[in-house]
C-alpha cells in the first residue's frame, strides 16, 4: 500500500474514533492530582469577597484545551462569593475574556462593576505587571468598556497587588513565568496557572522553588478540578476523546513495530 | 443559527481537506487565512507601535525620545532603494547587538547555572538512605553533555558514556512526547466539539 | 562606513544591554525597558511594512502574469479587509473587525493547529520503530507516558502513573538540563562573536 | 553679552546639579546587583575563555570537531535536490527572531546551503514569519550566491515574509510544500507547535529533512519525523562544521572547555553536599 493511502486511513481512523467518542458521555473518575487539590483547596478556602485576578494571557488556537480551566476556576469562584478581576496581556485573550466572563456571571447572577470586571488587554505586559504592584489605576486607566476604573464598585477596596488574593494566569506559553517573576518577588503576590498540557513541564521548576502556588494543567486538569467542584464540564466532556485518542496512538505505534518486524524477517535479517 | 458559526464551519472543514490532499478548496481557505493574517498584525501594530509609541508620546506629550526608535525604523525603508540600502543594517544592528548582550547573562543564568544547580543533589539522604534518584540524575546529566562533547571523535570511554548519554536523550524524547500528544488532542477535540455542537448541533 | 557604522552600533548596544543587567539602577532598568520594548518594536513594526510590501508586489506581479489570480486576490482580500473594518468600527467588542477576527481568522487558526493531532498520529505510526536500542527507548518511553497520562492508567497498576512522573522528573529532566546547558553555551559564543564583531553574516559579508 | 554668560551660567549649574544628581543617585540606589554576581563571574570567565580561543586563532592554531551526522547529509541534501531538479526549501522556524543568537546560528548555515545551492543552480526558497529575519536572509543568500560566483542566480523574491501568525505561517508553508514540492527540506531554528506540522508535510511529499533546534520540546517531534536531527548545540556546532569558519569552531572548542568545566563543578558540589549536606555555595 502506497503511503499516501496509509495516511489516509490513520487520518480517518483518527476523526471517526474522536468524534464518535466525544458523542457517549461516559464520566471517567480519576484521582485528581496534587497540584489540582491544592488549587481547588485553597480556592474553597477563600472567605466570601475576597478578590481574585483572572488574566487571560493565551491566544485564539490554544482555547479548546484552556477555555474548560477558565470556566470550572470562574464557576468555583462565583459560586462561593468571590470577586473577580479580569484583563488580559494578550491581545487575542481580551475578547475571549470578556466574554467567558460575562457568560458566567450571567449563570451565577453577578453584576458587572460590582462582582466583577474586565480591564482589558494591556501590550507591554511586564511593565504592565510591574505597574499594577503600586497602581492598578495608572496602568488601567479605563476599563475595557470604557469606563474610568476609580468609579467602579468593586474597585474601591483595590489599590494594588496589597489587596489581591491572588493572580490566576491562563496561559498557553510564558506570560505565567512573568507574573512569578516580576509580580512574585517584589509584591509577594500568589500565582496559580491554567496551562495548556504541553507547557506543564516548563512550569515545574517554578512549583518546586514554590514560586508558583498550583497548577492545572490541560483537560485533564480541568476534568478532575471539574470533579471536585461536582459539575462536569468542558473537561469532563473532552476525557472519552482525549483517552480514545491516547489508545489510537498506542495502537498505532504497535502496529507500525508488527509490520516492521515482519518486513525484517522476510527480508531475512532475522528477528529481534 | 448565527451567520458566523456557519462561515467558521464552512473555513474549518476547508482547512481539514488538506489532510486529503492540497486542493483548490484549501488552497483559497490558506490565502485567506495569511491575507487576513497579515492585516490583523497590520492592524495590531498600528495601534500597539505607531500609535502607542511614536505618534501619542510625540504629539499628547512632546516626547522627543521617541524620535530615537521613529528614524531607526525609518532606516528600514532604505531597503526600497538600491543604493542606500546599506542604512538599514544600523536598526538591524541594533537589533542583532542588544539581542546579543541580553542573551549572555540570560542564557548563562537560565540555561545553565540554574541548570547545573538544579542537578546537584546529595547522594545519601537526611535518613541515611542511598538517594538513587540524585545519581541517576547526576549520572543523567554527565552522560548527555559528553554527548554535546565535540572536540574528539565519540570512540573509546567518551564513546561509551556519550551512548548511554543518547539513551537519556531519547528517554527525554519519548516523555516529552507523551506530555505533548495530550495537548495536541485537546485542540482537535476543540475542533470537534465546535463541529458537533455548534456547527452541525448534533450533540449539545 | 557601510560596514563599521553598523559593527559600531551593534558593539555598543551589545556592551550596554549586557552590562544594565548586572545593575538594579533605574537607569538600566529603563534603558532595558525602552530597547527591548519599545525600539525593538517600533524597529520591527517598519519592517514588517517592508515585509508585507513585498508580500504585496509578489501577489500584484502573479495577478498580472495571470497565475494563481483567485488565490492573490483572495490574499490581497483579506489583507485589506481587516485595517479598512477596523479603521470603519474601530477594534472594540462589537466592532466587525473582532467579528472577523472571531469567525473568519481564530476558527482557521485553530483548525490549522488541530491539524496536529494528525500528524502526531501518522508521525507516531512511521516514526517509533524498534530498530536500535535507543529507538526502542524512545518508543517504550513514549508508549508508557502515552497510557501513564490518562486517567485509565491508575485502574491499570498504580505504578503506571508514578512511573511516568519518575521518568519525566529524573532521568528525563536530567537530559533536558544538558541540552539546555549546551544550547545556553552555544547562545552564549554565537552572541559573544555578534557583539565583538567576528560574527558578521547578517551585514552578509563574513 | 550678559545674557550669554547668564546662560553659560545657568548651563554650567545645569551640568554640576546634573552631574550630582546623577553620581549621588549612582551612589544611592543599587548600582550593582549584587544577586547577580554568579552570573558576573560565570559570564567574564566564559568570555575570557570565548577570546582566548579566538586570540589563538589569529595565531594561526587550527581547530576541528568530530563528525556530527546530519551534516555530511546537507551536501547530499543539496545534491539530490539538483538531480531531481526541484527546489530547496528552508526555514528558520516561527518561534525565533532576529535577536536570539540560534537565528544568527541558522542564517550562518543557510549561508552555506545559499554557495552550494548557487554552485549547483538549484532553487532556493525560505519563506518567513518575520520582516526583520526576511530582510537579513535576503542579505546572506545574496552574498552566497556572489561568493559562489553566480549573483545572477539569485532571486530575491524567494526569500519572502508569509505571516506573523503561527498558523497562517505554518499553512503557508504546508502550502508552498505541497505546491514545490520541495526536494530537500532544511526546518532549522527555533519552532513552537508547528514544526510536527511542516515535518509531516515535508515527509509526505517525500522530501528528505534536516532539522535541528533550541526547542527542547519540538526535538522529540523533529526526531521522530524528520531524516536528521541536530539536537540543540549541534545546531550551532554545525554552523561551524559546515563553513570551517575558524572562529566558530574556536568557540566551539570554548563551549567543550566550558563543557568540563561545569562538569567538574558538578561532580565535586555532589561529593561535597553529599558530605555536608547543609552546604549551600553550590546552590543558585
Amino acid at each position: 500500500m502506497d503511503r499516501q493511502k496509509i495516511r489516509w486511513i490513520i487520518f480517518t481512523g483518527l476523526f471517526v474514533i474522536v468524534a464518535l467518542a466525544y458523542t457517549v458521555e461516559i464520566k471517567m473518575v480519576s484521582q485528581p492530582s496534587f497540584e489540582v487539590k491544592k488549587s481547588f483547596d485553597y480556592i474553597e478556602s477563600l472567605p466570601e469577597g475576597t478578590i481574585l485576578m483572572v488574566s487571560f494571557d493565551h491566544e485564539a488556537s490554544s482555547l479548546p484545551e484552556v477555555q474548560p480551566i477558565s470556566l470550572v476556576l470562574i464557576r468555583h469562584a462565583f459560586r462561593n462569593n468571590l470577586k473577580i478581576i479580569g484583563l488580559s496581556l494578550f491581545a487575542e485573550g481580551t475578547a475571549i475574556g470578556y466574554r467567558t466572563l460575562n457568560r458566567i456571571a450571567a449563570e451565577y447572577d453577578k453584576r458587572y462593576g460590582y462582582d466583577y470586571v474586565f480591564l482589558g488587554f494591556k501590550p507591554q505586559h511586564i511593565a504592565a505587571i510591574l505597574g499594577m504592584g503600586e497602581s492598578i489605576y495608572d496602568v488601567f486607566p479605563r476599563d475595557y468598556l470604557g469606563h474610568l476604573t476609580d468609579t467602579i464598585p468593586i474597585m474601591d477596596s483595590v489599590e494594588n497587588y496589597d489587596d489581591i488574593e491572588m493572580v490566576i494566569s491562563i496561559t498557553d506559553g510564558d506570560r505565567a513565568v512573568q507574573w512569578i517573576e516580576y509580580a512574585g518577588p517584589r509584591y509577594n503576590q500568589k500565582i496559580m496557572a491554567g496551562l495548556t498540557a504541553a507547557m506543564i513541564t516548563s512550569y515545574d521548576p517554578y512549583l518546586s522553588s514554590g514560586q508558583l502556588s498550583s497548577v492545572i494543567g490541560g483537560l485533564k486538569g480541568a476534568a478532575e478540578y471539574e470533579n471536585l467542584y461536582g459539575e462536569p464540564g468542558k473537561g469532563n466532556r473532552g476525557m472519552p476523546a482525549q483517552t480514545a485518542a491516547h489508545l489510537y496512538l498506542v495502537v498505532l505505534i504497535v502496529i507500525g513495530n508488527i509490520i516492521y518486524f515482519r518486513n525484517r524477517k522476510r527480508q531475512g535479517r532475522g528477528g529481534l | 443559527m448565527n451567520i458566523g458559526v456557519i462561515i467558521a464551519g464552512i473555513l474549518t472543514l476547508a482547512i481539514y481537506t488538506f489532510l486529503y490532499k492540497d486542493n483548490p478548496i484549501y488552497r483559497a481557505a490558506e490565502s485567506l487565512l495569511i491575507g487576513l493574517a497579515i492585516g490583523y498584525v497590520l492592524v495590531i501594530y498600528w495601534q500597539t507601535a505607531f500609535m502607542d509609541r511614536i505618534f501619542l508620546p510625540l504629539l499628547n506629550q512632546g516626547d522627543l525620545w521617541v524620535l530615537i526608535p521613529l528614524i531607526l525604523g525609518l532606516l528600514m525603508f532604505s531597503r526600497f532603494s538600491r543604493k542606500y540600502s546599506w542604512l538599514s543594517r544600523i536598526p538591524i544592528a541594533l537589533m542583532i547587538g542588544a539581542g546579543a548582550g541580553v542573551a549572555i547573562p540570560a542564557m548563562l543564568y537560565a540555561r545553565t547555572l540554574k541548570q547545573i544547580s538544579a542537578s546537584v543533589m546529595p547522594l545519601i539522604g537526611e535518613n541515611g538512605a542511598f538517594n538513587f534518584e540524585a545519581l541517576v540524575v547526576i549520572v543523567g546529566l554527565l552522560s548527555t553533555l559528553s554527548y554535546f562533547y565535540f572536540s574528539r571523535e565519540h570512540k573509546g570511554i567518551i564513546g561509551q558514556v556519550a551512548k548511554l548519554g543518547t539513551y537519556f536523550l531519547m528517554l527525554f524524547f519519548g516523555a516529552t512526547f507523551g506530555y505533548t500528544v495530550m495537548s495536541r488532542m485537546s485542540t482537535f477535540i476543540g475542533r470537534i466539539d465546535f463541529l458537533l455542537s455548534d456547527f452541525l448541533q448534533i450533540i449539545r | 562606513m557601510s560596514t563599521r557604522l553598523p559593527l559600531a552600533v551593534c558593539l555598543v548596544s551589545g556592551v550596554v544591554m549586557f552590562l544594565q543587567y548586572f545593575s538594579r539602577h533605574p537607569v538600566a532598568k529603563l534603558v532595558y525597558q525602552t530597547v527591548t520594548n519599545d525600539w525593538w518594536q517600533v524597529i520591527f513594526a517598519f519592517t514588517l511594512i517592508v515585509g508585507v510590501a513585498g508580500f504585496i508586489k509578489i501577489s500584484l506581479r502573479k495577478i498580472s502574469r495571470k497565475e494563481d489570480v483567485t488565490y492573490s486576490l483572495i490574499a490581497m482580500g483579506g489583507l485589506i479587509a481587516m485595517p479598512t473594518l477596523a479603521m470603519i468600527g474601530g477594534t472594540g467588542i462589537e466592532s466587525p473587525f473582532q467579528w472577523a477576527f472571531e469567525n473568519l481568522l481564530a476558527p482557521m487558526q485553530a483548525t490549522v493547529f488541530s491539524l496536529l493531532a494528525f500528524f502526531v498520529a501518522s508521525a507516531s505510526f512511521r516514526g517509533f520503530r524498534a530498530r536500535s536500542i535507543p529507538a526502542a527507548i524512545l518508543l517504550a518511553t513514549a508508549l508508557l507516558v502515552l497510557i501513564g497520562r490518562l486517567p485509565l492508567a491508575e485502574h491499570i497498576s498504580e505504578s503506571i502513573p508514578e512511573l511516568t512522573f519518575w521518568i519525566k522528573n529524573y532521568p528525563s529532566m536530567a537530559a533536558r538540563r544538558a541540552i539546555l546547558i549546551g544550547i545556553g553555551l552555544g547562545s552564549m559564543t554565537t552572541a559573544l562573536r555578534v557583539i565583538l564583531g567576528i560574527e558578521r553574516t547578517y551585514l552578509s559579508g563574513k | 553679552m550678559t545674557i550669554s554668560i547668564a546662560f553659560v551660567i545657568v548651563k554650567s549649574n545645569f551640568f554640576v546639579e546634573l552631574a550630582c544628581c546623577i553620581s549621588f543617585n549612582l551612589i544611592m540606589q543599587n548600582l550593582f546587583d549584587m544577586t547577580t554576581l554568579p552570573t558576573l563571574i560565570i559570564s567574564i570567565v566564559s568570555i575570557l575563555i570565548v577570546i582566548y580561543s579566538i586570540i589563538s586563532v589569529k595565531a594561526g592554531k587550527k581547530f576541528s570537531i568530530r563528525e556530527i551526522p546530519g551534516l555530511k547529509a546537507v551536501e547530499d541534501a543539496v545534491g539530490r535536490a539538483t538531480e531531481m531538479g526541484a527546489p530547496i526549501l528552508y526555514t528558520p522556524g516561527w518561534g525565533g527572531d532576529i535577536q536570539r543568537p540560534t537565528t544568527i546560528a541558522s542564517l550562518n548555515i543557510l549561508s552555506t546551503i545559499a554557495e552550494k545551492a548557487a554552485l549547483y543552480d538549484c532553487r532556493l526558497v525560505f519563506p518567513t514569519h518575520d520582516p526583520v529575519i526576511m530582510a537579513v536572509a535576503q542579505e546572506v543568500v545574496k552574498e552566497g550566491y556572489a561568493k559562489a560566483g553566480y549573483p545572477d542566480r539569485f532571486n530575491p523574491d524567494d526569500i519572502f515574509y508569509v505571516s506573523s501568525s503561527q498558523f497562517g505561517y505554518a499553512a503557508a508553508v504546508d502550502g508552498i510544500l505541497s505546491r514545490t514540492k520541495p526536494a530537500s527540506v532544511f526546518l532549522l531554528g527555533t519552532f513552537e507547535a508547528e514544526s510536527l506540522i511542516l515535518a509531516e508535510t515535508g515527509n509526505s511529499i517525500g522530501a528528505i529533512q534536516i532539522a535541528g533546534t533550541d526547542s527542547t520540546i519540538q526535538l522529540a517531534f523533529f526526531i521522530v519525523a524528520c531524516d536528521y536531527t541536530l539536537i540543540g548545540e549541534e545546531l550551532f556546532a554545525a554552523s561551524g562544521y559546515l563553513s570551517q569558519n575558524q572562529s566558530i569552531l574556536s568557540s566551539v572548542k570554548a563551549q567543550d572547555i566550558l563543557k568540563l568545566l561545569l562538569a567538574l563543578f558538578v561532580i565535586v558540589a555532589v561529593i561535597w553536599a553529599t558530605i555536608d549536606p547543609s552546604s549551600t555555595w553550590w546552590r543558585y
